[in-house]
């Protein structure tokens, strides 16, 4: 423990310094100003999400801003809410793009709102870039929308061949919320996964969002004696689902399988020990040993006193990538410009990976498939 | 647009002077309307229907009768005329007109039995259909489930959300004058007198009923044309609920008030934000607190501020 | 006068729930005559006039009106055969003024056509004013032309019982049932009513009244029943129902004095 | 067999959670026929303010539970106070009603989403024993069971206050008619503010046996049950105390129930909500109601 506090205070010694000197050498050329715009569910139904997604773009922003002089650039960030709803989200993105006159705007929260949005930014030829629209379609909503969050389909099916070669599983239970497009997207993205590698389904059983009690699915599922148990849903279920199954006498030699909803530091923390060895397939590696990535996990757990989840990481990253983008773009009010240099993004070192954007503007890194162990995620393949 | 920034710096004479004073001041005016619609256009839209949903909830509350089940015929005009265009490819006008009356025909065949039930048990009926309309559309495969009905083509305008809501306006106080609008407003004071006094109130509590699923189903083929997609979250209990906000907030004495209310309540948020307050958590309080305050204070709803005293 | 029976209870029976609230009523309401309906609490006398005006079924038995049996019929078809009432805890919609209570009484006229009115036409127009007139001519018999804007909600007692009245005449029916339309009334007011209800009768209305003002009953009306635990102690002129003996007893001894004040 | 009777269990746990979040819901529309639609924020605050004086404050659970119970039932009073208090003389007061404690439940969701955050938190781990017991392939954990016990409990203890107690009577009395209660010398105002303070307290002890139980505190928790809470008053009858409980379990049954027999999950709300329309319309009183529906 002290060995890495130790770590921690040079880290952050040294990052003084070398803000500092940064500053001092190019305290004569102002650094540009760039305004990004945040549409963030910081209210509503999805107000857990757009909270991470604040804390780690405002963590990214303020260590960028510590030294803009050497990036040059500096971020002065418009936060909004678009209150989990798509009409809100409408009104904050005309807000933003034409009061504002924000370069870019990050967001929105929900895929939902992504679809409705997103096209008054693609109409004004202002770029987006989505943080956690994992739905099929976003992107082609037009050449100035992207994303850096993975989708399902771009997680999932590698989960679950690295779990099939691992465990021989041959029929499994599927358990999906069926009334949230997150949760709904995942459960279609398993069932083709699971049907490519010729597994059986036994049954699929359903919630709804918000439901805290899954005894009734999970003795269904129980009496069938499935060799896994394939989850999608978000956090806050996920944990009342892996803590409850384990309580029915689901054994532990059952695998529960889960995707990017489960990647979050409050399935461990709700879930407890019977979060041991369920495997999640998801879009960021908490555990990475890539120093971006500690260092991040480390200064956000400092600033927030919580560990960060993969919406945070995906927030923070977001920030870097626009600014990696602004940097080439030469301007930082010139939407069209940031537009190409955005396509241009490739190999950036990134939290999330070595980031690029595909052809399509979706998210180009390879997920990764983690499990629990000791209270910690690690990697079980990828 | 652009601004006549570089007039001909040759044109000394001061008429010409004052004119082009004129014109730049004029294409500025020009400029700031034109940002005013891009960055309000689509609150602008929003507001116009959320009044119009407010006004087809209006219309079963003249007649006493508190439905909850409104966001539901949105749900199904919405769904109804969307599915009409994107897959029969029936013209927009008819494919909306066809959602207004689905709507109205699903309202016929549960009012019978369901406007037997009184006050708030009603009101709970209402609710419980209209949950059972939502579970429907999340598990439907038609409707697109959970993720919703992507791709509805645009083609709802402003003019065409403020012509509606106009005309449903002038429609319902030419009722107001009625058989029709008398049974409704007989019906609300007490129901017992009303029927000693000849009044059909089976036939006219039905009447409110259908016509007001009427109006939602438009205002929901209205809504799904101008938002190219439909999910089943937005016609859910808060939408039920938010409805009837709109109508006690705005009063429900006379038509305005429903529209009072909802243009005002849809505007708060970007007055709270041109007033400084930061958005998430507080601004949601503020939202509440206003809402309570006007509850207290205007029992008549935002609409007795405008009206004349007697 | 006397020109047959408008409204016949046959044996008309009815109880909630075990408890028997009508037994074999049986008697006749004479047309154009003031019928009056006496009895103690609870003997049945707002079940009666609730069964007449279709609010309540019978559960046993016939009415018949003008010869036409009604025990059937739901209460706005037999408002429509022309049969008015009023309540005994007053049902006035006090959200509307009191010319808007009387012109929503008029429901039954007709003419308020809503196409003519969506386009503006004349007619519509002609209507208005007719149906005006009407409800200011029904508040001006009852005595409250003075308050025709005021709403209903601010009236005094006694004005609320006759707007109740005057929104029941606007209905121009045959048959008007009153239940204790004087309760509450000053003595001038009183015989305002008094007035006001022969002046009606005259004009061919029948009324069956609910009263427990005795004088005021027994000056009024042509003839009484009396009602007592929901049966018929008997149908007489006044002065036969005052000196029936069981009556004395049962009634007229204290209770009749009750609401005079 | 076994399957079916481990989703009886199941229905009947849930049912009383469900059940014990409507008594208190329950007993204001008994007294005063309104709709608090704020019940389920001061549910969701008192299952956050347990959190709070168990973490923060550090208290064991035996001193920080009936605080947090407490605590919930002085948020009754002042949301009596600010929500209903003033609109008591107005003639549409149900109607009115519903949207301020609407605007309350606004103002009480904001404050817990600015002071908890919007994530889903827990009590500490292992601050309660939850044992685990199987019987064959049963399975029932001690909190259930407890939790069970609590609800049933508080039915009991409060259908007996409602019966015996003086104040009880007093609340009973103003149920049946304020003008006569008034008459008979009771400090009405007294009454319906205590009525506010024990239904807010056992919304709060909800609140907080719901987050114990499912390890989840958050301030939207309230959201999804609010609804459920509506159907189960209604099932039960509404303003019945046995009727809240009981009309809990039945919705608890009715819920796994279709999961069980038909195998679909996913017809779990729907086939729950048309029993709620299909009671409303043929015996609209409820289970347990008290005689024919009240107009409103």
């Amino acid at each position: 423990m002290s060995g890495e506090n130790h770590v921690k205070k040079t880290a952050v010694f040294l990052a003084l310094i070398l803000g500092l000197t940064g500053m001092c050498s190019r305290a004569s050329a102002s650094p540009k100003v760039a305004k990004i715009g945040f549409a963030l569910s910081m209210t509503g139904a999805a107000a857990a999400y757009g909270e991470t997604q604040k804390n780690g773009s405002r963590l990214a922003i303020d260590e960028i801003n510590a030294r803009a002089g050497q990036e040059g650039i500096k971020i002065t960030p418009v936060f909004e809410d678009d209150a989990s709803q798509p009409q809100q989200g409408v009104n904050v993105f005309n807000r933003l793009l034409f009061a504002d006159k924000v370069v870019i705007i990050i967001g929105p929260t929900l895929s939902n709102t992504a679809q409705v949005a997103d096209r008054i930014a693609q109409g004004a030829g202002a770029p987006v870039l989505g943080i956690s629209n994992t739905a099929k379609g976003i992107t082609d909503i037009g050449d100035y929308i992207f994303r850096d969050s993975l989708t399902e389909m771009q997680v999932i099916p590698n989960t679950i061949r690295v779990v099939e070669k691992r465990f021989g599983i041959k029929k499994v239970a599927l358990l999906y919320g069926n009334d949230d497009a997150f949760t709904k997207g995942g459960y279609d993205a398993f069932k083709k996964a699971l049907g490519d590698s010729h597994i059986q389904i036994l049954t699929e059983q359903s919630f709804a969002k918000g439901d805290r009690d899954f005894s009734a699915q999970l003795t269904e599922i129980r009496s069938l004696q499935p060799d896994a148990l394939v989850v999608s849903a978000l956090v806050e279920e996920a944990s009342g689902i892996v803590s409850q199954a384990r309580q029915l006498g689901i054994p532990a030699s059952v695998p529960i399988i889960g995707g990017n909803g489960f990647n979050s530091p409050s399935l461990i923390k709700n879930a407890g020990k019977a979060s041991e060895n369920v495997i999640v397939g998801a879009a960021w590696n908490e555990s990475s040993s890539n120093p971006l990535n500690q260092g991040f996990v480390r200064a956000y757990t400092a600033k927030f006193g919580a560990p960060p989840d993969q919406f945070a990481a995906q927030a923070y990253a977001a920030v870097y990538i626009v600014l990696d983008a602004l940097k080439r773009a030469g301007s930082t009010d010139n939407r069209k410009a940031l537009r190409e240099a955005l396509t241009r993004v490739g190999g950036l070192d990134t939290v999330l990976g070595k980031f690029s954007f595909t052809k399509g503007r979706d998210a180009d890194y390879a997920p990764v498939v983690e499990t629990v162990k000791d209270g910690a995620f690690t990697v079980f393949g990828q | 647009m652009k601004l006549p920034a570089d007039l001909p710096a040759g044109a000394a004479s001061r008429a010409d002077r004052g004119l082009a004073i004129r014109l730049r001041r004029r294409a500025a005016e020009v400029v700031a309307l034109s940002e005013f619609f891009a960055v309000y256009g689509s609150l602008i839209n929003f507001a116009g229907l959320n009044a119009l949903l407010a006004l087809s909830l209006y219309v079963p509350l003249s007649a006493g009768q508190l439905s909850l089940g409104n966001a539901a015929f949105a749900g199904i005009g919405a769904y109804v005329s969307a599915l009409l265009t994107m897959r029969l490819n029936v013209p927009f006008p008819m494919s909306v007109a066809a959602g207004g009356c689905l709507a109205a025909a699903v309202a016929m065949a549960i009012g019978a039995p369901v406007l037997r039930i009184k006050g708030i048990f009603l009101a709970m009926a209402t609710l419980a259909f209209g949950e059972v309309v939502r579970i429907c559309a999340v598990n439907l495969s038609i409707t697109g489930g959970a993720e919703g009905l992507i791709g509805i083509p645009n083609k709802t305008t402003a003019v065409m959300i403020y012509g509606a809501l106009a005309a449903t306006a002038y429609f319902l106080t030419a009722l107001r004058w009625s058989q029709t609008g008398w049974s409704f407003a007989s019906i609300r004071e007490d129901e017992t007198a009303a029927m000693v006094m000849g009044i059909n109130t089976t036939r006219y509590k039905n009447v409110a009923f259908i016509l007001g699923a009427f109006i939602a189903g438009i205002a929901g083929g209205l809504y799904a044309h101008l938002n190219f997609i439909i999910t089943p979250a937005e016609f859910g209990f808060s939408a039920e609920v938010q409805l009837l906000i709109y109508n006690i907030v705005g009063g429900t004495r006379s038509v305005f008030g429903p529209i009072v209310g909802a243009l005002i309540l849809t505007a708060i948020p970007e007055a709270l934000r041109a007033a400084g307050v930061t958005a998430g958590p507080l601004r949601l309080g503020v939202n509440g607190l206003i809402l309570l305050l006007v509850i207290l204070y205007l029992p008549n709803g935002l609409s007795s501020l405008f009206a004349k005293k007697r | 006068m006397i020109s047959g029976m408008l409204l016949e209870f046959e044996k008309i029976s009815r109880s909630f729930g075990g408890v028997r609230a009508l037994s074999g009523v049986s008697f006749g309401v004479q047309a154009a005559t003031i019928h009056g309906l006496i009895g103690p609490n609870g003997s049945g006398k707002t079940t009666l006039m609730n069964v007449v005006s279709g609010l309540s079924g019978a559960d046993a038995g016939r009415l018949l009106f003008d010869g036409r049996p009604i025990h059937r019929l739901r209460p706005h078809r037999i408002a429509a055969l022309g049969v008015a009432r009023t309540f005994q805890n007053i049902r006035l919609f006090s959200g509307m003024s009191c010319l808007e209570n009387v012109i929503a009484g008029q429901h039954l006229m007709g003419a308020r056509p809503l196409f003519q009115r969506l386009f503006r036409l004349r007619s519509a127009n002609l209507a208005e004013m007719k149906s005006l007139a009407d409800a200011r001519a029904c508040l001006s018999k009852a005595g409250i032309a003075g308050r025709e804007s005021a709403p209903a909600g601010s009236l005094s007692y006694g004005e609320r019982r006759r707007l109740e009245i005057a929104r029941a005449m606007a209905l121009k029916p045959r048959l008007l049932l009153l239940d204790e339309p004087i309760a509450g009334m000053r003595l001038r007011e009183i015989e305002e009513m008094e007035s006001l209800f022969r002046s009606l009768v005259a004009s061919g209305v029948t009324i069956l009244l609910i009263e427990h003002n005795m004088p005021f009953v027994m000056r009024l009306c042509h003839s009484i029943t009396v009602l007592h635990f929901g049966e018929t102690v008997m149908t007489g002129t006044p002065g036969e129902v005052a000196e029936h003996p069981e009556v004395i007893e049962a009634y007229l001894g204290g209770k009749g004095e009750r609401n005079e004040g | 067999m076994s399957v079916f009777l481990q989703q009886l269990i199941n229905g009947f746990f849930i049912g009383s959670v469900y059940g014990l979040f409507a008594i208190g819901y329950t007993l204001v529309f008994g007294v005063l026929d309104i709709l608090n639609l704020a019940h389920a924020a001061i549910f969701t605050l008192g299952g956050l303010s347990a959190l709070w004086l168990t973490t923060t404050a550090g208290l064991p659970g035996w001193i920080a539970f009936p605080l947090a119970t407490l605590f919930s039932g002085v948020l009754g009073l002042l949301l009596y106070r600010v929500a209903f208090a003033p609109l008591r003389r107005r003639a549409d007061s149900n109607l009115s009603g519903l949207i301020s404690s609407i605007a309350m439940a606004i103002v009480f969701e904001s404050c817990a989403l600015g002071i908890f955050g919007a994530r889903t938190v827990r009590f500490p781990e292992g601050m309660f024993q939850n044992r685990v017991y199987h019987f064959q392939s049963i399975t029932i954990t001690s909190l259930q069971l407890e939790i069970v016990a609590v609800a049933l409990g508080l039915m009991i203890v409060l259908s007996a206050l409602l019966k015996y107690s003086r104040t009880g009577k007093a609340i009973r009395a103003v149920a049946e008619s304020e003008n006569t209660a008034r008459l008979l010398g009771i400090n009405v105002e007294w009454i319906v503010s205590q009525t506010f303070f024990v239904s807010s307290a056992l919304g709060g002890a909800a609140g907080i046996l719901y987050g114990l139980y499912f390890d989840a505190l958050a301030p939207d928790m309230g959201r999804s049950i609010e609804l459920k809470g509506l159907a189960v008053i209604i099932l039960g009858g509404m303003g019945s105390i046995p009727g809240a409980i009981l009309g809990g379990i039945a919705f608890g049954l009715s819920e796994v129930l279709t999961v069980e027999l038909t195998g679909m999950s996913n017809l779990r709300d729907a086939v729950a909500f048309t029993v709620l329309l299909l009671i409303l319309i043929l015996k609209p009183s409820g289970l347990l109601g008290r005689g024919r529906a009240r107009q409103a």
